[in-house]
């Protein structure tokens, strides 16, 4: 029936650039699919507010009887909601982190970047671009497991693989661009010595090729999150690649993992997806994909 | 020289009806003034008085009362103060109502755009502020801050705003309420000067001597209708007040004898309290005994200290010195300490700190008495509004209901309501600090009353005044204050207004050699 | 004789009756009250599983957490203060009770107590730093949201406290009453508490007082900086035990734990009709404006109208709350009882 | 005579000379230009880089996007109301402008108009609503953040507008002034024409007046509503000029610009001594305010302050700074002028 062809999509800081861009893969499936889809959470683009996201999926969850959820799960807080949602009968997928198998419990399937191989990958590209000497600046757009995990391998990669690198310690850069922009600046004033940048946020490519402009510095930029305007960055020279992390696939995988759920169907626990480090040389197919995104 | 009486009428205010909610303020009231003239306005509490004026002004705007006003005999419909100030309607409110962060010049000429264009010439303002403060008997810098007047200087201030704007008509609100008699005088050289120039004005007192002194023609109110409407000449103290109150007038000042030697309730000495910013000292070396069932006035003028000396006592102004309660010497830090010492006060400005207008009527009597009728804590409506209720009918406090918005009380009912909350925890020692301020001539008698029952009763009372009159008239014994010294002392009958501004000159004389 | 017939008036029982209409509607809460039925029936209307049980267990369980600290944000607005703080207090003294029983492994009780008396030591510095130092509320407790922001960062160093001891999850699983949690009867039972405090007690009459005109408390004898120093400690351990059950929810002290709360609470209790400039408003009414977004934010989703336009309507509707409620003010409370209603009251000089 | 003595006290030559005092030390500027002084010189006594001249661009730029949005909040704040929706009008006229230029094609000055209208409209409706309705500023500014914060994922369905018309880019890289962008040049001009209007002109008292107490403000004939309102049409367009400077600087129109300004401004003019009770305070002071924020802001990262205690220490700064004013404040104004400068002065009745 009608009800078993929707699924639902709860994601707290509904609103942030990045998770649109997860919602929009999602959506664009469930609609290839014939399912009739739903993105519910708190609406904000700076506050990841769960006690306020689950009353909204719970409102949802009221009207319609959804085949299967998808429930954001990059740190424990939404765990017990996943239990409860599991202990209904109702498949669940989360994407953006694998958890264990059995770590967490109702939980059907899981999609993702393996982040610490992405932050391994950046290290490593990095290092290479650096000739393994030099200082290299970190930032997160702020503390999430997310970022937090990928900053972390990140460090470590470079410490076991390129002890000629220093990496700063982490600055946090927020969210909103021009306060993130002079905050970069000042990093780069406070160290003379900064010849690489590491941005664990979607919004580092901008913040830190601008940061770079203003201070005129030559800096390698790595970032994440393949949106246009990061893209032509890199082309033009403005920062050096960026982490492909896979937002939009997650989205549409998530929806096909969910669908296949709801029709009763068997699925693999794990669906990691790759996280490459692209440079000017390999952003043609990325391209691509934006514009088949219509975006 | 009374403006002829055949001049043409420039105010018309047509049957005005003005209703709050179910209260009715004005009942078809016609009131006419004639020009060059100064027309008293008369009325007890709650007449209706402020009330008509305020729609001559545009605060109450038209549409929210019934009738028609002409000015110049043409109809004008003011739809905000800001068209009848455009319409020469020149308004000083009863209330004290200033602009505190800017300073007194800015004040004068606040929504002045004429001055000096659209730039603002801060010389140009303060010269002329500073005219007509000398013309109001006020040497107030321009440039100081409002925020630094006492109520009183506030109230000048009020008046001068409202001359600054050259009105053809002017309406005074209780004008001279807080003034006392030098300051009055000036204000009537002013008014009789305007007079002259052409200006006429409305008159609004419960002072009746200043009706003789000033008026020309009087317009009584009562419970919103025209009691009365008289010519010069034909109003004396009789007449006004059975016109007023249907009331023929009692003895204003009852008469008093403090009982011989009763025991010292309050005994001060060597109080002084350090001065505001600039003021060496605000009060210098007070000294001060007062009796059970004793009235000591406090005669002086504007910004002698008077308020000053109470507040001292009562707590809310830090002091030094020695005070001493039915023998025990006591430690006043904040108010709370006075009034566990059974010292209660009146203060003199309502508006400031007197009513709490987020409070209806009868709450706003019961607060700080409320040990009265709870328990454990926890109140007793009941008890609290039988007790409220009881107060308003003694003191004759007009008001819609318990329940109505303070802020609508007319002046004179807000100033008795307070009395009624100050009163209700029955004090042992009663500070009034301006305790007849904008309270008509009826109920003046009727406090007084209530002060002499109370001395009778064993209370101790400090009565301060602008009005001399009056506190010669109460005081058992009367101190002069200058300055923040006091520097004459008289028994009842002993003394007299000219002694008290001789002695008061005398003072200042000797201190400026 | 004149006088007497004058105020005669006081009693008579058309006035009196009046009074009673005035009473009535002149208490905050009822245009509120008005407004939230409007709404519910509304999304009911459209959507009949607005009032599923689930869906009102969830929109209370919700308003649990909120209100808990609205209480203490409608006793501090009366007393004519405000505090921005709560959300960065609620989510610090989360994290830092569920460290207390992790890494410190102290007994849950006490680590809870902990996180409480955190709470209540930030809410007296703001009590004293506004009280004594004169420095603006918005301004002290803006900077203590940073600080609690900042302190979360360097308690957790970004990482939610995870695992909790089983009991925290047990108690956030309980379902004591209609399958509602300990933070809905600790809620509801808060609530009746402070309602009775602010409406029959000395303690909420001087509080009136205190945030009506600060120097008229003073002179009739009234403590008033122990009074608001005391709302702000007051309303620091509610936004603790606030951030804790939430905690407890999720059975994890996560750091985003009352992130953008500020606003919302004061939001909720103002649209509640409750002042924010001290001495007007009622516990009820504070409590049912917060109800009343969490209503709308739900049911939006519920009618299933597109994300995006969802938050403009809270917007919408929130602004629409109040003006019907002060409409209903001008409309039944002529001249009367306005200002004894109305926060929006021009008149008293305020200053000291 | 007699009573000219008397009262002659307070005309005394010595006093007007201390009034001069009290008012060159009311102005609020001075006390943070003191703090900003004191941060400044600690900064670069640590870290020599942090005056180097591209830091000192960085901040500059910065702040010149928020002191756009400032001037217009120290406006307002004079005419006693505040306007919490700037962050939310400023990254929609952002977008809108963005899309207008982009999908509609419009030449680029036409787009910016466009942007700069939809800013001034809706502080038109925030004026209307809070003046002819009487809603609070705090609701209705509220609600206008909520409703501004949807509307900008309506119109860019969440995807930022890129890319933006080269010449748009152009005007974001160019250095007109010592390597200062034109939002800075705008912002310079703005600013000493807004500070001239405050002080010298009979608008910028009747403003004064018009905040301090509108009752009188009406009562002397000066009208308070095409005031407000007009204050509130202001901050709305400058919000929109801010946005669209950030939008040019980043060449791309972010659906994050402005997100969290709400408070930040207002902390920062309040920091600057301008009180959020209407009716005092200074351009200058207003703008050093959030000049000395800003300056925290990116001095603590340049000596390389640990980012978890950076917040901390902001919030901290931000409390002693206002601290410091009012300190300075009892020192040099004794009792008198009290009330007149201190921010702290709790006289809020200045709902509308
Ligand atoms: N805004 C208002 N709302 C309700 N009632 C009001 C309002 N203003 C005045 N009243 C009522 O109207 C009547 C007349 O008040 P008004 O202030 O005109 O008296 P008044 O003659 O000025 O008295 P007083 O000499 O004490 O100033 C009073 O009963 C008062 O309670
Ligand atoms: N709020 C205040 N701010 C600054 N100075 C004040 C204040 N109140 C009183 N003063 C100063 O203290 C002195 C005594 O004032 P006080 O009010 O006691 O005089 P007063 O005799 O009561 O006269 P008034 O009739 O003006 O009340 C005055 O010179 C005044 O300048
Ligand atoms: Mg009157
Ligand atoms: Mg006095």
């Amino acid at each position: 029936s009608a009800a078993e062809k929707s699924l639902l999509w709860v994601q707290p800081m509904r609103d942030h650039p990045v998770h649109r861009l997860m919602q929009a893969g999602f959506l664009k499936k469930c609609e290839a699919l014939g399912y009739k889809c739903e993105v519910v959470g708190n609406a904000s683009a700076t506050n990841y507010d769960v006690a306020a996201s689950i009353p909204l999926a719970e409102a949802a969850l009221a009207r319609t009887q959804f085949g299967a959820v998808a429930v954001y799960g990059p740190g424990p807080e939404l765990y017990p909601y996943i239990g409860k949602l599991g202990s209904e009968g109702i498949p669940i997928v989360t994407w953006h982190v694998l958890p264990k198998e059995g770590t967490v419990a109702g939980l059907k399937a899981a999609t993702g970047e393996d982040i610490p191989d992405a932050g391994r990958n950046a290290a490593i590209a990095m290092g290479d671009k650096l000739g393994g000497k030099g200082v290299v600046a970190l930032t997160q757009g702020s503390y999430n497991d997310t970022e937090n995990v990928m900053a972390d391998s990140f460090r470590a990669t470079m410490k076991e693989k390129y002890p000629g690198i220093t990496v700063l310690d982490t600055q946090l850069e927020g969210f909103e661009p021009s306060a993130a922009e002079a905050k970069a600046v000042g990093i780069l004033q406070g160290n003379a010595d900064i010849v690489g940048a590491f941005s664990t946020t979607g919004n580092g490519i901008q913040t830190w090729s601008g940061a770079a402009r203003k201070a005129d510095r030559t800096v390698a930029i790595i970032g994440m999150d393949y949106i246009r305007q990061n893209l032509d960055i890199i082309k033009s020279g403005g920062a050096y690649g960026l982490v492909a992390q896979p937002l939009y696939e997650e989205g549409a995988k998530t929806a096909e993992l969910a669908a296949a759920l709801a029709e009763g169907k068997e699925v693999p626990y794990l669906n990691p997806l790759p996280a490459k480090v692209i440079t000017a040389a390999d952003l043609d197919p990325y391209y691509a994909i934006l514009d088949s995104a219509g975006q | 020289m009374a403006a002829e009486t055949d001049a043409p009428f420039v105010v018309e205010a047509l049957s005005i009806v003005k209703r709050f909610g179910g209260a009715t303020a004005l009942a078809g009231v016609d009131f006419r003034v004639r020009r060059g003239e100064i027309h008293a306005l008369l009325g007890q509490n709650g007449a209706g008085k402020s009330t008509l004026v305020k729609i001559l002004n545009g605060v109450h705007r038209a549409g929210s009362f019934e009738g028609r006003i002409l000015l110049d005999g043409r109809p004008v419909s003011f739809g905000s103060t800001a068209q009848a100030r455009l319409g020469g309607v020149g308004y000083v409110p009863q209330e004290i109502e200033v602009l505190e962060q800017l300073s007194v010049a800015e004040n004068v000429f606040a929504g002045q755009t004429g001055l000096g264009g659209r730039l603002v010439r801060q010389r140009v303002l303060e010269r002329q502020a500073s005219v007509l403060f000398r013309e109001l008997g006020l040497d107030i810098a321009p440039s100081t801050l409002v925020a630094a007047l006492t109520p009183a200087q506030r109230h000048i201030v009020m008046i001068a705003r409202a001359l600054a704007a050259k009105p053809a008509v002017l309406m005074l609100d209780e004008p001279t309420a807080s003034l006392s008699g030098a300051e009055v005088d000036r204000l009537f050289i002013l008014l009789r000067r305007l007079k002259a120039q052409g200006t006429t004005m409305i008159f609004i007192t419960h002072r009746l001597p200043e009706v003789m002194a000033l008026c020309d023609r009087a317009t009584v109110l009562r419970d919103g209708r025209v009691a009365a409407e008289l010519k010069r000449g034909e109003f004396d103290a009789g007449t006004v007040i059975a016109a007023m109150s249907g009331q023929r007038l009692s003895r204003l000042y009852p008469a008093h004898t403090p009982p011989a030697q009763s025991p010292v309730l309050l005994e001060i000495d060597g109080l002084s309290v350090a001065g505001r910013g600039h003021e060496q000292r605000a009060l210098e070396g007070i000294d001060l005994t007062l009796r059970a069932g004793e009235i000591l006035g406090i005669a002086g003028l504007l910004g002698s200290g008077r308020s000053e000396l109470l507040g001292a006592i009562y707590g809310s102004v830090p002091y030094s010195g020695r005070i001493r309660v039915e023998g025990r010497a006591v430690t006043i830090r904040r108010p709370k300490d006075a009034r566990d010492a059974a010292i209660a006060l009146l203060t003199e400005d309502r508006k400031r700190s007197g009513l709490l207008f987020n409070l209806p009527v009868a709450k706003n009597i019961t607060i700080g008495n409320l040990m009265l009728f709870s328990s454990g804590g926890v109140l007793n409506p009941g008890a609290e509004r039988a007790a409220a209720l009881r107060t308003m009918r003694d003191l004759r406090v007009k008001a819609p209901s318990p329940n109505a918005a303070v802020a609508h009380l007319s002046g004179g009912n807000q100033q008795k309501l307070l009395l009624g909350r100050v009163l209700m925890r029955q004090p042992k020692i009663l500070l009034l600090d301006e305790p007849t301020k904008g309270v008509d001539v009826g109920t003046r008698s009727e406090i007084y009353r209530l002060i002499v029952d109370l001395a009778e009763t064993g209370v101790g009372l400090i009565v301060v005044s602008s009005e001399l009159e009056e506190v010669i008239g109460l005081a058992d014994r009367c101190l002069v204050m200058a300055d923040g010294r006091f520097v004459d002392a008289f028994e009842r009958g002993a003394g007299s207004e000219e002694r008290v501004l001789r002695s008061i000159a005398a003072a200042q004389a000797e201190r400026a050699a | 004789m004149g006088t007497l017939e004058a105020s005669g008036r006081i009693g008579a029982p058309p006035v009196s009756a009046r009074d009673r209409l005035i009473r009535l509607f002149a208490v905050g809460e009822v245009g509120v009250i008005g407004a939230l039925v409007v709404v519910v029936l509304f999304f009911y209307a459209l959507e009949p599983a607005f009032l599923s049980e689930r869906n009102i267990r969830a929109i209370l369980t919700v308003v649990s957490f909120v209100g808990i600290i609205a209480i203490g944000q409608t006793i501090l607005l009366v007393n004519g203060e405000f505090d921005l703080s709560v959300g960065s207090v609620a989510g610090l003294c989360a994290v830092s009770s569920a460290k207390l029983m992790t890494v410190f492994a102290l007994p849950v009780p006490v680590a809870v107590l902990g996180g409480v008396l955190i709470g209540a030591g930030i809410g007296l510095m703001n009590g004293l730093v506004v009280v004594r130092l004169k420095i603006p509320a918005f301004i002290q407790t803006l900077g203590m949201l940073f600080i609690g922001q900042g302190l979360i960062q360097v308690v957790t160093n970004g990482y939610p406290v995870y695992p909790l001891p089983p009991s925290v999850s047990a108690v956030g699983f309980a379902r004591p009453i209609f399958g509602l949690g300990w933070s809905f009867v600790f809620f509801i039972v808060a609530a009746i508490a402070a309602d009775l405090m602010l409406r029959r007690t000395v303690l909420g009459r001087n509080m009136y007082a205190t945030g009506g005109n600060p120097e008229v408390a003073k002179l009739v004898g009234i403590d008033t900086d122990r009074y608001k120093i005391g709302a702000f400690m007051l309303i620091g351990a509610l936004a603790a035990t606030a951030g804790m059950f939430v905690m407890a929810d999720l059975s994890s002290g996560t750091t985003s734990i009352g992130s953008g709360w500020e606003l919302a609470v004061i939001a909720g209790v103002v649209v509640g009709g409750v002042s924010l400039f001290g001495g007007a408003g009622t516990m009820a009414g504070g409590l049912v404006g917060i109800l009343l977004l969490q209503v709308v934010q739900s049911g939006l989703v519920v009618i299933g109208v597109n994300a995006n336009w969802q938050q403009i309507a809270v917007g919408i509707i929130m602004v629409l709350a109040v003006g019907l409620d002060i409409l209903r003010r001008r409309f039944f409370i002529a001249g009367g009882a306005r200002e004894d209603a109305a926060p929006a009251d021009p008149s008293p000089l305020r200053s000291e």
